[in-house]
């Protein structure tokens, strides 16, 4: 990790230095070694709080979202999952490749900074394993999908066993017992919109749930209006989801979101193919649900 | 600000609104209509209003912030609306008879007793007009009481101009009175002045001394007014306007419509300059 | 809406039709008075492809007990491609509501052209006769 | 004094329970939080001890979304018959410090001000706090600093005292008395060894911060601090003493009903106007307004700061917000008078 971070930092400023980039996107040191965050570095003085270490989790493509306005040229860190994140952004035109200096670091398994927090905090329970974080052992994608630049040795994808097991166990209940199931996970849910708003696919002006001319999903926090936004928000991920992790790592009551994200990895994989989000950048390519194949499944009457 | 005492009078339930009946509604432009509502059981209003104060009007729908006329002799509430939102664009489909909620009175009003013997200049900007008219109708009313008065009123065109009948008719024939009216771009059937409100102010430049400028509009026409005024020699305690915020409890609680410490629906939506300056910028 | 026993409950089911052909089926099966129960209701809309899920979802969740979409078999669309997207999207959608535990049959789709009146007639049938087997929607319904 | 021993706490729950909703500070799974007692299963745990739990308790005085009055349309004619104010008793039983100062906060909004909320109001008067004394603070706890005193919390109505295998129960209003005569029998009269209260981890001085404040509305310092904020809304709404809320309607064709819910200032369509502008629409103005009002506003207006030190904001933050780096980092910046 050491190194790594040496070499970013090495990175960034010979890019600073050479007026390719105005910020430079990666993550920021805390107080404490596990408070560690995204960061944007104006200028080269900047770059000495850069940092990579085993809690820079954070999916830094999500920052972008608030770049993309903006016409500096930007250089971002990227791991595995964040480059997905990019290829999307670029996918969806939110940010054009020429702005983009791509550094990728092949990332070895992180730490979940707010299971630290949490434990350190001393509220509630303590978090049982110190390990690696949910989302990088089911990492299927380690390696950066786009880069100008390449930091540190290639690493194995640490997913074992079948991806998705546990969609396959939801599925083989019947129809009341997984009402049941999501009713009881998504009643805890107090729309928060935090999984809405560290979603790198979610890159909308203005949400649906933002919307009051109509209001579409309600605003209370009964079952129903749960399951509403937790369905709508998913519905608009298939195709789009790369698979981060970030909104079950951050969720404050621990809904298993990647379940939906992955059913619909699932679905659309087995009934569409294709690449899965993001896995390959390739000009003016579109997710799955904005493009069609004349052979597509059609189980309509 | 101090604890001030704005008893409700509707109810002890300050978010529970009154029902009211629709009595009479007049067109004022196309996209303004002018409400007059009263008790359901037709004796008597939900509550008296002081100049500029408003109402919380509320449909099924939802509720909107709206400021109510005030009339000597108060036997109706008027409130008049602009078709904007989810809220006007269905008050703008009602018929006469048809009851609707009102709660209130809600904000402080305009500082009429502070303002006696002063030369008063009114700088009004398309619906701006709407609570201002309440504080003209009250220096008309006390006419002795006060000075010179100077209406400056100006909308998008002439079909938008509010309160025609006033503007043209009734204004203009009061003593001491002079009315300009403007529109921001010339129209063919439209003979009077073209142009925006702060450049006609300063071409006009009524002297401040002596005088207290009231300014009520679309905030971007207030801070333009705020600069001519400036320029023009109007210090802070001359100047008088009313602020825009996002509203929704009407009572100070909800947390939203707040510039600073001020809550704008209970501590406002009317302010000296002054008392503006030190708060942030955000208005 | 008080739902007693089944014979009272009258099952509300809104039907989302495109322009071109399945209204044109339905106007066709109209004009040769093929009977249809009259619990559906028909929305308009000008192409299979402006289908949006979040309307199924929001039809549910305020009172109905079934949707179906509608439009024109793939290939003959007026738009030329508005089928095939929404049959992508539908077809993720059907499984997504399954996988929350909605029945089956109370979000179906369909292709009708303008010409199948007995076909829309058949659809129809059937669908209110599934939704009535099904009964009344309690998952995903608002709460008083 | 007054013991209820650890074995007789169950006991004295049911009891309570009969003619009380209890909110007890419990670990649901993955959620710890306020819960009412009767929702107790297995598997989930008593958090007494635990330093605090995650959500705070102001759900029971200002439910996340609380039916206001009922509304029918008859073509021309609304009624507005029913108002759901509930003043069904409930109890908060083990609220620390920090999370009493966060409802006697909210007690100054509601109901002062020439206004009172008549729904805050039912609930608040018809709640009972049995406050949790704070002896060992936590590593984000600076309650200290924020005018909370974690061992005798001021607005407590009884006062627990862990001391090992027994609480001290020590009453301190009638609304206190009323609860304690429910489980007289289940309390002893007995001398305990009451614990030693240790020093704070967080070293936060106030003090001075809010007349600062007041001069840096446009210090540079906020787009740095705010760089990283995504305004999700998770910092207001496990926040004790935030009480921001939005009011909407449901309807059904001719019948529904109006109803409060919480709201957030870092959502965007919190302050957004009928006609589309919004005085507070950047990111950054959002986490400014946040602040100010937590550090700078509520003081100015009601004389303490709305922040309680409970430290939940600064752990739960996904990109590590944290109010007490906001305070030093304000403290330290220099402003050109």
């Amino acid at each position: 990790m050491k190194e790594i971070t040496s070499k970013l930092q090495e990175i960034a400023t010979r890019l600073f230095n050479e007026g390719k980039i105005d910020v430079f996107l990666a993550w920021e040191k805390g107080e404490q070694e596990f408070q560690t965050k995204s960061y944007i570095a104006h200028s080269v003085d900047d770059v000495k709080n850069i940092i990579f270490n085993e809690y820079s989790i954070y999916n830094v493509s999500n920052a972008l979202l608030k770049l993309r306005d903006g016409h500096e040229k930007i250089g971002i860190a990227v791991k595995g999952c964040d480059s997905r994140g990019v290829v999307r952004l670029l996918e969806d035109l939110q940010i054009t490749r020429d702005r983009l200096y791509i550094i990728g670091i092949p990332c070895p398994g992180l730490k979940d900074p707010l299971a630290a927090a949490r434990s350190f905090g001393g509220l509630g329970k303590k978090e049982s394993d110190q390990g690696l974080a949910k989302k990088c052992l089911e990492c299927i994608q380690p390696n950066p999908v786009i880069y100008d630049e390449l930091v540190g040795p290639e690493q194995t994808p640490r997913q074992q066993g079948d991806r998705f097991a546990q969609v396959r166990e939801i599925e083989q209940m019947s129809a009341d017992e997984r009402y049941k199931f999501w009713e009881d996970t998504l009643s805890t849910c107090i729309r928060c919109y935090a999984c809405r708003q560290v979603c790198v696919a979610c890159d909308c002006r203005t949400c649906i749930f933002d919307e009051m001319k109509p209001q579409w999903v309600g605003r209370e926090t009964n079952t129903t209006d749960n399951m509403m936004y937790h369905l709508v928000k998913h519905a608009h991920m298939a195709g789009r989801c790369i698979e981060c992790g970030e909104c079950e790592r951050v969720c404050p009551v621990g809904i298993p979101l990647m379940l939906l994200n992955r059913k619909l990895i699932k679905d659309v994989g087995e009934l569409f193919g294709g690449t899965e989000a993001g896995l390959q950048y390739t000009e003016g390519a579109k997710p799955a649900l904005s493009v069609f194949k004349e052979n597509d499944p059609d189980n309509f009457q | 600000m101090p604890d001030k005492d704005h008893k409700c009078t509707c109810s002890e339930q300050p978010l529970v609104p009154k029902v009211v009946e629709v009595i009479d509604i007049i067109d004022r432009t196309p996209d303004v209509k002018s409400f007059f509502v009263r008790n359901v059981d037709g004796n008597g209003l939900p509550f008296q209003v002081a100049p500029g104060q408003c109402g919380m009007v509320s449909m099924p729908i939802g509720e909107a912030m709206i400021s109510c006329t005030w009339q000597e002799e108060q036997e109706h509430l008027e409130f008049a609306i602009k078709r904007v939102g989810l809220l006007t664009d269905e008050l703008h489909q009602i018929e006469i008879g048809q009851q609707i909620g009102v709660r209130g009175p809600y904000g402080n009003g305009f500082p009429v007793e502070a303002c006696k013997g002063k030369d008063m200049v009114f700088i009004a900007g398309g619906i701006g007009l709407a609570p201002l008219r309440s504080f003209i109708k009250y220096c008309f009313k006390h006419r002795e009481d006060y000075g010179k008065i100077t209406i400056l009123y100006g909308s998008r065109s002439q079909a938008d101009l509010c309160f025609k009948e006033e503007l043209f008719d009734l204004w203009p024939k009061e003593s001491n009175t002079e009315v300009f009216v403007t529109i921001d771009n010339a129209e063919p059937d439209w003979n009077g002045h073209v142009g925006f409100v702060p450049a006609y102010l300063e071409e006009l430049n009524p002297s401040s001394a002596g005088a207290v400028a009231v300014v009520c509009g679309p905030p971007i026409m207030i801070k333009f007014v705020l600069q001519s005024l400036e320029k023009m020699g109007y210090n802070d305690d001359q100047v008088i306007t009313t602020l825009e915020m996002r509203m929704k409890c009407g009572i100070g609680k909800c947390g939203r419509c707040n510039i600073g410490s001020e809550f704008i629906c209970l501590d406002g939506p009317v302010y000296y300059l002054r008392q503006l300056r030190d708060l942030p910028p955000e208005w | 809406m008080s739902i007693a026993t089944n014979q009272e409950w009258k099952p509300k089911i809104i039907v989302f039709t495109c322009n071109w052909c399945t209204y044109a089926g339905a106007d066709m099966a109209g004009f040769n008075h093929f009977e249809y129960p009259a619990d559906v209701r028909i929305i308009r809309t000008p192409c299979s492809g402006r289908f949006d899920p979040i309307w199924v979802m929001r039809a549910l969740n305020r009172g109905a007990d079934g949707v179906l979409l509608s439009g024109c078999h793939p290939g003959d669309c007026h738009y030329g491609t508005g089928n095939y997207y929404n049959r992508r999207r539908q077809t993720i959608m059907k499984n997504m509501m399954q996988f929350m535990g909605i029945e089956p049959e109370r979000f179906q789709t369909s292709w009708i052209s303008g010409s199948e009146a007995n076909k829309f007639q058949a659809v129809m049938i059937k669908l209110v006769d599934d939704i009535r087997r099904v009964g009344p929607n309690r998952k995903l319904r608002d709460a008083r | 004094m007054k013991v209820l021993s650890k074995t007789k706490l169950e006991a004295a729950l049911n009891k309570l329970s009969e003619s009380n909703e209890v909110f007890v500070p419990m670990q649901k799974k993955a959620q710890s939080g306020y819960y009412p007692w009767t929702s107790f299963v297995s598997g989930d745990e008593i958090m007494l001890e635990a330093l605090n739990v995650y959500q705070s308790p102001k759900g029971a005085v200002l439910p996340q979304t609380e039916k206001m009055y009922q509304i029918k349309q008859g073509g021309m004619e609304i009624k507005i018959d029913k108002t759901f104010e509930d003043d069904h008793p409930t109890i908060i039983f083990g609220a620390r410090g920090c999370d009493v100062k966060g409802i006697l906060a909210m007690d100054e909004v509601f109901l002062t001000r020439g206004y009172e909320d008549s729904f805050y109001k039912a609930r608040r008067s018809a709640n009972t706090i049995i406050a949790n004394a704070c002896y060992e603070p936590g590593s984000n706890c600076f309650c200290n600093a924020m005018e909370v005193n974690a061992v005798d919390p001021a607005g407590a109505d009884v006062i627990l005292r862990d001391a090992g295998e027994a609480f001290v129960w020590e009453v301190k209003t009638e609304k206190g008395e009323a609860v304690t005569a429910i489980i007289a029998d289940l309390l002893e009269e007995k001398e305990v060894q009451l614990p030693q209260s240790k020093p704070f981890n967080q070293k936060v001085d106030y003090s001075g911060v809010a007349e600062k404040l007041k001069t840096m509305f446009d210090h540079p310092l906020w787009d740095k601090l705010s760089a990283s904020c995504i305004n999700c809304g998770m910092c207001t709404f496990v926040c004790p003493s935030c009480y921001c809320f939005d009011i909407q309607v449901k309807m059904w064709g001719e019948e529904g009903y109006r109803f409060r819910a919480w709201d957030s200032c870092m959502f965007e369509e919190y302050s957004r106007e009928a006609g589309g502008g919004n005085p507070r629409g950047a990111s950054k103005e959002r986490f400014r307004q946040r602040f100010l009002h937590k550090l700078e506003f509520f003081t100015e207006r009601y004389g303490t700061p709305l922040c309680t030190g409970c430290g939940r904001c600064m752990i739960v933050c996904p990109t590590d917000v944290n109010i007490v780096r906001i305070i030093d980092a304000v403290k330290e910046a220099e402003v050109n008078a």
